[in-house]
């Protein structure tokens, strides 16, 4: 379904990712493993259209997405979760969940912003996920780490899309909304949603993964499936390339 | 509770509107607030000081600024001057509107440049606008040769002077666009995009919207309020200058900074910015009123401002927020 | 036939005032068949002006005329182009006590000041004030801003002359409107509520007497308040057809180019030159409008 | 690598002066860059330019603004120069040191007033200095009594228009207080503080900064060194005028801007704002040395910022950067 | 050693934290346990001054804290690694380490920032958490999600405090990373520094924890030891009052 090859980034002197190539299936969840600073992020952000790939192109369905714009990429049908989760920290939940694809109701023929139903939804979504927010419409500014993550991972799941990356999805949430989190990706998966998760919890991207690619350094290091490696391995494959 | 914010800048104004008849009733014996008389001057003024302020409003909001809009403003003027002079003494209501779409399509021009520069070429608009504030001023002079460009049209004296249901034709075009800016900036997808702007560019950007294009579209909107505070002032004064716009784009940024607005953007709404026109109107009106000496007004209306600004500090100790 | 370079400097290039003055400049240089060089700052601020002298006197003209933007402030940059060899005239306003060539004062130095004064110019706006509104009432004169002194001399000339001659007329606090023509409508607007008997207001310059005329005809007061601008640009000159304005002082801007160049030139060809030539008004008021010996002491557009 | 950021501008600025170099050679047969009085006059106009940027170069890394600074020069001036006229006219070195002092203090005054607003009253900078900017003006105008105060004094006469070394007093007073600004700004703790508070203010606060302090010293500095431009100015023309820096504020916020910063604060260098400062006052200098046509000289300026600018931006491009 | 008696905080309607009290004894780790939104970064930022209490009481020695500036607190010996990380951006990882203290050396008597030195001690406190980070003069603005925190983490543990609090100090680092600091909380304890440790983490909880006290919508469920208790038991804690 997608597929990335050779990609390569550079930042000023630095090469941070070297020569990347994986793809995804639908309904498969690939999870990209690797130590802090291997370069996880930034292949998901050139697959999201934030970076320019260096080198390298990337395919969705067949369709070339290598030199589009975000608005592209996520009209293409790929979500993403980002690490730093990329909200408007002055609007309310709401509004984020639905940022770029705002539902409006007409008044006299005049589009007006629904901002009740968009709150609602927020609110509903997010109790999915097994997160209360107290007051829907303050700005997300005013939220907790869990309750902010827990909009980033809203707002991409709200929607069909073909492909979901999240990048450390979970690294803020209590124990029940992780395990949420889990359980929706399964749900993703059975839908036929592909999937690109990043992880450390080793627990989970055990869990979750269909195939396991691990970065090290900027190149990968190594592919695996669950069934066929272990913990110390996928640690050991991390490190390789760091020590 | 929200929905209140707004209340205390409201409750300033009418404090110094209060503080002004209190002065006319006893120090003057009249009255400053039941005029007709008076409340159109202010009303006049305000909405000179809004046309400026209002498409400024969003630019402000998204985290940007837009300098060129004191000669977006002389640009339009100047052009409709121009091309009323040259259809003769005694043109018609057509050849009016035409002159007012040539002075828009001028002002247009210079959001447009301004978008491409801010949007397309990543230049930081205080810098950008100020170059085409440069641009636009050169332009203007050259186009007026120089000099304010008169005319003599009974039609543009009846619009800029004129009356609609009683109201000064300036306040009631003023507030028509208010109306507008109020409702893109609080109701559209386009004002929901400007405020997350200003927050988070990023956030936009990753959400896939066209933020280019959205950049592009703010300036020509602030070049074109302002393009028409431009026609206002051509058919008021009936005479185009170039300077039309200058010493009003202080007034204007404070106004919209009054009204809640921050550097870093993210902030700020077009009843804040209306209330803050107004509370400067108010102020230059009700200090010649009490016959405060000149140097004196500039000392009072600093105060005044800071005092507005403190008043709309006060509710965040109220409402809440950390630290 | 020599080819020289003259340098204008007005006080600012922005103002019909200075860009007629301009005109008759060139009209002078075209008859001589010399070169004159406009350059300007675009406020009438000694600190903008000052840059823009420093690099006309590095272009190295034959001589510079120039209208000061202040009379002391520009003592030194002006010093500059006189060691420099460049004969330095004044126009419209001066340096110094404004007597050149008499040995006294810092500024001694220029060759002679042709202007017309805008403190008599003030004055005679005054009396025809008082002559419109019948010698008692209420006046206030709307200005710029503090601090610029052909306005400031206006208004100086016109309190002065009504204090000395014109007892029974009120002069009150002056408004100043920073050049926005809207301002100064909304100030007389509250100029009036706080005195509904004020009689007439003077207009310092073009946006000043723009905005007082508008805020006049707001309030349909056109008949009551009999309003006088200083300078006649054809905006001015409309407003006194159409009733708004009732009188303008016009200076001759135009002569004063025409002599300064002309001043210069005998200067530069080694003949004496008078230490200061005056020009003089015009007062346009609705009865000579339309007269067309009028029409020349309208300002360029 | 991060060192050479600044050569673009610097480039830039040699390309300028390249261009007129050679139209003065082409067309005039002359030189413009081999004049000690060309030189000269470009590095006077550039300090007057810089006492005002210099100060609020910190003031706007730190994510603020000053627009005060405008008065607090004129407020220094005016002072000064009062009190060498009240000594009367042979009022000797003494005299003219305690009223540099004075007027120093007063600027100061204005500098804490901005301090105790956006820091202690939490005022935002853009509408709180506006405030200032009212009051210094009204205070100044009043003290001055609304004209300019002329003053006849060698010494200060000296002082504003000598030399050292064979380089203007201006020049050498606005290089030393360059020099104090850049080691205050890139040497010292104070300066990396400055920076962090442009990019998070919570980071400086939660290391445990005093930032109320530091602000109330931002603006103190910048209150500080745009009175030392009063002082320059009153020295130099023989006049404290009230207005004496309102004229040059565009100028030197565009200094600021042109070199490097951002509305949103944490850029910023004095490296940049001295380039930008000469930016601008070469291109005033030789616009008119080339004889344009004044209001093609708007056009011209307006659109050499912007290329200055572009050419500042090309850099990131080249260095790096992601998106 | 630090006391915190009946602590209550309220953010316009919403009272986010309600009579917390706790204290953390010298060489002591107490974990702060609980479910998104439960409060714990208030309570936190309550005792390091960003956050002035509604009502309640700070102690530290003895010493009242309460109504003191971050400043005041950070001097009387609590260090404090804040979620949201509060580094600045702009400035390299030298600077964030040393921010407010930072080091200068003389020249001709003048102080001048020593950046050199204060670089290479962020790259080698770094390197003790097992990250290792491309350009050291770069701001931290560019720096992976893991490398920032590690820059946070590094800055609260490189000074003699006395009280060393973490909000989820290892959300995003990799899994070596993750040990390296359990592992300096160890030898922190074992200096006799006292430390308030949030983490979702259970396994983390249980390993580092002499106390675990559990905080569901603002208020103290439960305090227990870990060798009395066991996940499920602190799970059902966080949710009793979530449900
Ligand atoms: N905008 C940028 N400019 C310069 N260097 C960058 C930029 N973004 C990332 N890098 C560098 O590229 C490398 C890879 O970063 P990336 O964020 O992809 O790591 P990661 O694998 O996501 O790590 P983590 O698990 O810590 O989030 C790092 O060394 C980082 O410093
Ligand atoms: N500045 C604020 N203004 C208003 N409400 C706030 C503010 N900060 C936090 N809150 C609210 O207080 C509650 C507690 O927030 P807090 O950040 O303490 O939670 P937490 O326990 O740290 O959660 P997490 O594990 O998700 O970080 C939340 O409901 C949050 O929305
Ligand atoms: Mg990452
Ligand atoms: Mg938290």
């Amino acid at each position: 379904m997608a597929e990335d090859r050779r990609l390569r980034k550079r930042f000023g002197g630095n090469e941070a990712v070297r020569d990347v190539s994986f793809e995804v299936n639908a309904g498969e969840c690939v999870v990209l493993a690797g130590d802090n600073g291997a370069g996880k992020s930034t292949v998901i952000k050139m697959i999201s259209g934030v970076y320019q790939p260096t080198a390298g192109k990337v395919w969705m369905n067949g369709e070339l997405l290598t030199g589009k714009t975000p608005e592209a990429v996520r009209s293409a049908g790929i979500e993403t979760i980002y690490q730093d989760l990329a909200l408007a920290d002055n609007l309310d939940p709401g509004l984020n969940l639905y940022l770029g694809r705002e539902r409006t109701r007409r008044v006299l023929g005049l589009p007006f912003l629904d901002r009740k139903t968009m709150r609602e939804d927020a609110v509903k979504v997010m109790k999915g996920l097994g997160i209360v927010v107290p007051d829907p419409a303050a700005p997300v500014r005013e939220m907790s780490g869990g309750q902010r993550q827990a909009i980033a991972i809203a707002r991409a799941i709200h929607w069909q899309a073909g492909l979901v990356i999240m990048d450390e999805p979970t690294a803020a949430l209590g124990v029940p909304e992780q395990r949420e989190v889990m359980a929706l990706i399964e749900r993703l998966k059975s839908k036929g949603v592909g999937i690109i998760l990043i992880s450390h919890n080793l627990p989970d991207i055990f869990a979750a993964a269909d195939r396991i690619i691990v970065l090290a350094r900027g190149i990968v290091a190594g592919e695996r499936r669950p069934a066929e490696t272990n913990d110390e391995e996928i640690v050991r494959m991390m490190m390789g390339a760091t020590l | 509770m929200r929905s209140l914010l707004n209340a205390w800048s409201w409750l300033f104004l009418l404090l110094i509107l209060g503080f002004f008849e209190i002065y006319a009733q006893t120090q003057t014996a009249s009255t400053f607030l039941f005029r007709v008389y008076n409340l159109q001057s202010i009303s006049v003024a305000a909405s000179q000081i809004l046309l400026l302020a209002l498409g400024l409003t969003l630019v402000i909001v998204a985290g940007h600024i837009d300098l060129s809009i004191a000669f977006s403003t002389g640009f339009a003027a100047v052009v409709m001057a121009l091309i009323i002079r040259a259809a003769g003494a005694d043109a018609g209501w057509l050849v009016v509107l035409l002159a007012m779409g040539a002075g828009l399509l001028a002002a247009g021009l210079v959001g447009l440049v301004n978008g491409w520069l801010v949007a397309l070429l990543n230049v930081p608009s205080f810098i950008g606008t100020l170059g085409t504030y440069g641009i636009a001023r050169g332009a203007a002079l050259i186009v007026a040769g120089g000099a304010t460009v008169s005319i003599r049209n009974d039609h543009a004296r009846a619009f800029g002077n004129g009356h609609v249901l009683g109201l000064p034709i300036p306040l009631v075009t003023a507030a028509i666009l208010a109306l507008i800016c109020h409702y893109l900036l609080k109701h559209t997808k386009f004002g929901a995009h400007t405020y997350a702007l200003g927050a988070n560019r990023a956030s936009v950007e990753r959400a896939g919207v066209n933020v280019k294009k959205h950049l592009v579209l703010l300036f020509l909107l602030s070049a074109v309020t302002a393009g028409i505070g431009g026609l206002i002032y051509t058919s008021r004064f009936s005479a185009g200058a170039a300077n039309a716009g200058e010493p009003i784009l202080l007034y204007a940024v404070a106004a919209v900074f009054i009204g809640g607005a921050s550097l870093t953007g993210g902030q700020g709404t077009i009843t804040g910015t209306v209330i803050g026109a107004f509370i400067i109107a108010v102020i230059q009106f009700g200090l010649v009123f009490c016959g405060l000496p000149p140097y004196w007004q500039f000392v009072a209306v600093g105060l005044v401002i800071i005092v507005a600004v403190l008043v709309d500090q006060s509710k965040h100790h109220i409402v809440g927020g950390g630290s | 036939e020599e080819d020289f370079t003259i340098a204008l400097v007005p006080g600012l290039t922005t103002d019909a005032f200075y860009i007629t003055m301009n005109r008759g400049a060139q009209a002078a240089a075209e008859a001589l068949g010399i070169t004159v060089d406009f350059q300007g700052a675009e406020e009438f601020d000694p600190v903008l002006q000052t840059p823009v002298l420093d690099a006309v006197i590095g272009r190295g003209p034959d001589a510079i005329l120039i209208a000061p933007t202040d009379s002391t402030q520009m003592i030194e940059p002006l010093r500059r182009a006189a060691d420099a060899g460049i004969p330095v005239i004044t126009v419209d306003t001066f340096i110094d006590d404004g007597k050149y060539q008499d040995g006294g004062g810092d500024g001694d130095f220029p060759l002679s000041y042709i202007a017309s004064d805008n403190i008599g110019g003030g004055r005679m706006a005054a009396r025809h004030m008082a002559e419109e509104i019948g010698g008692k009432g209420k006046v206030y004169v709307s200005n710029v801003r503090p601090g610029i002194s052909t306005t400031d001399q206006r208004e100086e000339g016109f309190k002065a002359e009504m204090a000395e001659n014109y007892p029974d007329i009120e002069v009150l606090e002056t408004q100043y409107n920073e050049n926005d023509a809207s301002l100064a409508a909304s100030q007389f607007q509250a100029v009036l509520a706080r005195n509904p008997d004020i009689a007439g207001v003077f207009g310092a310059n073009l946006f000043s007497a723009l905005g007082a005329g508008n805020g006049v005809e707001s309030a349909s007061k056109a008949e009551d308040v009999t309003v006088i601008a200083f300078d006649a640009p054809s905006s001015i000159v409309n407003n006194i057809s159409s009733g708004l304005v009732d009188a303008a002082i016009a200076q001759h801007p135009a002569e004063i180019g025409y002599y300064g160049v002309m001043t210069a030139y005998a200067a530069l060809t080694g003949q004496s030159v008078p230490i200061s030539i005056g020009t003089g008004f015009t007062v346009i008021n609705a009865e000579n409008v339309e007269d067309d010996d009028i029409a020349k002491f309208i300002y360029a557009e």
